[in-house]
């Protein structure tokens, strides 16, 4: 029923350092929209997989994960945080960037329905994964929270653009309904549906979510953010606790099984 | 000609760059972008008596031209690596050194035989804390370093460095690493550091303090190894923030016989190999060989 | 509502920034620009009983987000700057730290006898060698260091702070001078670095080693500050590669009540004022005093 | 007769730090032109002081002393020497940068003929002496050395458009005479001309022009290239050991009467 995570490390393509153009960098509120052209990528990104992605000026990549792949064009939802993410948003289109990709695994396809529940940048994996569902042909339900009404830009261009009717809330209601959205998947749970939970967000929303999926006996992925170094594998950075032992979220996630997790 | 070779106790480098231990695993992970066997050679995470399982997350963050790592060496205990990583690494056609390290001199030696049969060189890392000294890292204190080269010795027929830290003394540690018979040196470990988050206000990292390694150490580095040469006639493995052919000469001048590459393949996977390949154009360049410029900085000129 | 003031043994700082010994020299060359009493205090140069040449050229170079300087305590002698130096620079309203130094216990406490009309504060630089103690730095050396305090404590009714160095033991040197009575600690003084010259085959600096300053010391600086804040009640001015409103928080978080600016400052001649600037809107921003932030990174939340 | 350099410590506007944009950056053979826009810089550089300009990328600033000064426009000729410099010259037009500027004394002005002594870049300093000079109706004899045939741009560039017959020496022949720009400087000298020598090159170079100035009774200057942090006087780096006691290059010259400099 619930696919560990670890079995699509094997299908995976092998990853490379990409030479990656930024084409388009714009506002989203307090996110950024990045369009990086990565011609010399063959793979596909699949919802929920990364890119390790050089900031000039900084010894270290950064891991994002982008919210659609078009033809050679990637876009990735950048909020800033530290230093990195914030020079990386600064920088003009035309800069050229390195990106290991693609890295880490991905979300496996829901047996029946989706729930989606996000916050912030974690709406980009979600609406990638979106996309793809409703591509299939599924029925995706969108929970996407936020402090107020900064998510506005944000929703409207992820999740908008693919026609979903997603439901949102925020902690003094400026934006949907006031409180968490974790309120709208209990209550989608609570109706019985046979969904399949995804959560990428801050620690407290993914742990909400899950909880709610394990109570109600559905299965439940998150993309777990781990600070990273390499992003390979190979220098133990991104060490994640499991009920199958001790994993790395860059080769052995960044998505687990919400039972996987020791949370 | 190759301008690259190097000999290093009685071992034939293809080339002196190595990559850094903990910095490149068992090589595994980059084996996909080139043969291992052109780097001059893999040296692996530390290997342990046991398995480790490693401090909390995070464990790294990044600092001006530099990053901070408490992985708490984690790794899968010596039983493993022989059984499916060692063998592997080898097949590869690679030169290996293995990292070795345990809480007493015991287990050094312990790890050290078992990993003999895969391993050019064994690098004992001195830095992790003697549990039976009152977790004061080996490295600190001469006699319990000492110990360990000495067992180790006794435990395998290869050559041993001794891998320092540049948070002690050194060269108290090295005379006695000396004396109880090391056959070369390798430094520097990581800086210890610390970053705070102004967020969450408590340092970043889970287990407060961590290594400092990347470019900001570099000049911390080559004055180490600079140090060192001028005392001990042992050949030096030199390392600390290498991220170009211009920086590995630096520690040629400064004494160093083979540099190693750690951090520097975080932020491009090529790292070590690009570097090789530089330092042989700016040799040829140059019409001179590697071996030129191995302590060449401390001509009285 | 003044968020930054500070209270340090007794002076009050407007603001808690304060330029580093020997990046501001006495101050002159920058109060064209802007007044110098709105900086927290000046550190001075370090000043010894007798000019000194300083070492031959070249003094400084460039590394990864630091620089090397081997400057060799250049300067004029105590009797120079009571002359003209100090006088002025008190006469511009500026808070005072005089930096002091020299060859022996007696040395140094003859200059802060002189010095102190014009002194806020005393630091007493103990990484300058100890020349009586067979050239190791007075800061490596608890007993020497001890001496030192305990004679300037003599000579001076002004607060004194020691002023520690990153290259010898930290814990030992604080107790030892805690006992002899030390008022407050300043930290750290540049670690040991240096740079090859690829072209000359030989080290850059004239003098071969320099000290390694600028943010890339700056996670050495913040867990020295953390550790030392964790073992002394002793107040402390930390300094180690802050050059932003940011880095400063950094430091209070790990314990530091005043913060130096040093290097930065060649960076950007308006950084301290600049730094003291953005600390104040950051803690309005927050509803926050500096007050509130120093130590608060140890809450064992 | 020989006039102190420290003399003209006296009479020069304060610096400040400017906001600058490079306006121009192309190859000059191995060197590189740069144009700065300075339109906040009120002041005017005299040829000899020098700007202490930031790169991006580096904690300390750089030296360079001007080629030119033309209305709010300040010419750089730049020789790749290290990281700071191979990184300056990469820049592109449009570039913000800061300059601490201006910076340092100049070179006094000759009592009768002037003979500029210079090879690579030292040629930027002495075109702008060589430019102040001509427009005051002063006899110029320019003397400048290369290796072999690569500063044939740079002279160009500088000297030529002055409409000066410079002199040039290269070690092989390439370049005008084989040999040192000394020997043009010597047979001047030797023929008694009432000339004040400006020397700005490879020490070595400096040094031989001094001692032909000394020789002959000639008064001579040069401009030292110490190592510099701060560039204000502050950090003690740019030590001079004069025969006046030590000076700093920084403030107290880089410009020094070469009776003064213990070579
Ligand atoms: C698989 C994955 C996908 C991600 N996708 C996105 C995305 O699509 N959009 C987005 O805005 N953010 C995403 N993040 C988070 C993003 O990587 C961090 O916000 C970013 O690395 C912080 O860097 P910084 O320089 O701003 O902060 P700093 O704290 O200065 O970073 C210092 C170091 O810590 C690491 N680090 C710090 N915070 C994090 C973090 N939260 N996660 C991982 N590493 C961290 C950085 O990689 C860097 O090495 C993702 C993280 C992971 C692991
Ligand atoms: C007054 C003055 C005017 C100058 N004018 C020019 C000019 O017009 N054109 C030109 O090409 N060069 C000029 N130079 C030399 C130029 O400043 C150096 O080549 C440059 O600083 C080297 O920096 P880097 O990063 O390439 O080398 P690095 O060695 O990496 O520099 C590291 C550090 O050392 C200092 N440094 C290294 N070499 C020198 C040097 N030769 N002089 C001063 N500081 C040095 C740098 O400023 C930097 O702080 C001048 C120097 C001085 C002092
Ligand atoms: C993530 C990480 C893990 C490391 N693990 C080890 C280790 O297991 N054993 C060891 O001796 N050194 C370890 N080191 C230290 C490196 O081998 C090297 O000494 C240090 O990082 C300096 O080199 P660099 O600046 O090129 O990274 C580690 C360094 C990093 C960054
Ligand atoms: C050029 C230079 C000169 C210095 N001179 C002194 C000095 O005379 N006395 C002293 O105690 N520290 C001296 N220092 C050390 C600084 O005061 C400071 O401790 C160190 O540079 C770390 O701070 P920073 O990284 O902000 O520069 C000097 C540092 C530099 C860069
Ligand atoms: S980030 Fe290096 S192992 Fe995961
Ligand atoms: S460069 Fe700082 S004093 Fe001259």
């Amino acid at each position: 029923m619930t696919r560990p995570s670890l079995e699509l490390t094997h299908e995976r393509p092998r990853w490379d350092d990409h030479a990656v153009t930024l084409v388009t960098s714009e506002p989203l509120g307090p996110h950024q929209r990045l369009v990086l052209a990565m011609p010399a990528l063959e793979a596909r990104f699949e919802p929920g997989q990364f890119l390790n992605l050089s900031v000039p000026g900084h010894l270290l990549r950064r891991p994002l994960a982008p919210s659609r792949h078009e033809g050679t064009e990637v876009e990735l939802i950048v909020t800033p945080f530290g230093p990195g993410t914030r020079d990386l948003i600064a920088l003009p289109a035309g800069t050229r960037l390195q990106a290991l990709a693609p890295l880490g695994n991905s979300f496996p396809m829901p047996a029946g329905e989706a729930a989606l529940v996000g916050a912030g940048a974690g709406a980009a994996p979600l609406a990638f994964l979106a996309e793809r569902l409703l591509c299939a042909g599924r029925t995706v339900h969108v929970f996407h929270g936020a402090v107020s009404s900064e998510d506005r830009p944000l929703v409207r261009e992820v999740y908008e653009r693919l026609g979903i009717g997603a439901h949102y809330f925020s902690e003094d209601g400026a934006l949907g309904r006031r409180g968490y959205p974790t309120a709208g998947l209990a209550e989608l749970l609570a109706g019985g549906a046979d969904v399949t939970v995804y959560s990428v967000g801050p620690l407290a929303l993914m742990r909400a979510a899950a909880r709610l999926a394990i109570e109600h006996g559905r299965p439940g992925y998150v993309s777990l953010d781990v600070h990273m170094a390499c992003g390979v594998g190979a220098c133990l950075s991104c060490a994640v606790k499991t009920t199958a032992g001790q994993k790395h979220a860059c080769v052995d996630g960044p998505v687990f099984e919400v039972r996987e997790v020791v949370w | 000609m190759n301008r690259l070779e190097v000999e290093f106790l009685g071992v034939r480098f293809p080339n002196p760059v190595v990559t850094a231990s903990g910095t490149f695993n068992f090589g595994r992970e980059y084996a996909h972008l080139y043969p291992l066997s052109r780097l001059g050679a893999v040296t692996t995470k530390g290997v342990s008596p046991r398995p480790i399982a490693g401090t909390p997350t995070p464990r790294i963050t990044e600092t001006p031209m530099g990053m901070l790592n408490a992985i708490g060496l984690e790794n899968k205990g010596v039983d493993a690596y022989v059984a499916s990583e060692l063998p592997w690494l080898k097949a590869q056609g690679a030169r290996v050194i293995v990292n070795v390290f345990g809480d007493e001199a015991a287990d050094f030696a312990h790890v050290a035989r078992k990993v003999s049969p895969y391993a050019d060189l064994i690098e004992v890392n001195l830095s992790c804390p003697n549990v039976h000294g009152g977790r004061l890292p080996f490295a600190h204190d001469p006699e319990a370093a000492a110990l360990v080269v000495r067992r180790v010795k006794d435990a395998t027929d290869r050559p041993v460095l001794a891998k320092l830290s540049p948070n002690g003394p050194l060269l108290p540690v090295a005379e006695a690493l000396e004396a109880a018979g090391v056959d070369g040196f390798s430094l520097i470990n990581t800086l210890l550091g610390m970053r705070m988050d102004l967020e969450r206000k408590r340092p970043v990292l889970a287990n407060r303090q961590g290594g400092l390694s990347g470019p900001a150490i570099k000049p911390v580095a080559v004055r180490q190894v600079y140090e060192l040469y001028r005392h001990s006639d042992r050949p030096i493995l030199g390392m600390g923030g290498v991220a170009s052919a211009e920086d590995a000469l630096e520690f040629a001048l400064a004494g160093a016989r083979l540099v190693a590459v750690g951090t520097a393949t975080f932020s491009d996977p090529y790292a070590p190999l690009k570097i090789a390949q530089e330092l042989e154009r700016e040799l040829q360049r140059r019409a001179e060989t590697w071996s030129d410029w191995i302590g060449a900085g401390h001509a009285p000129n």
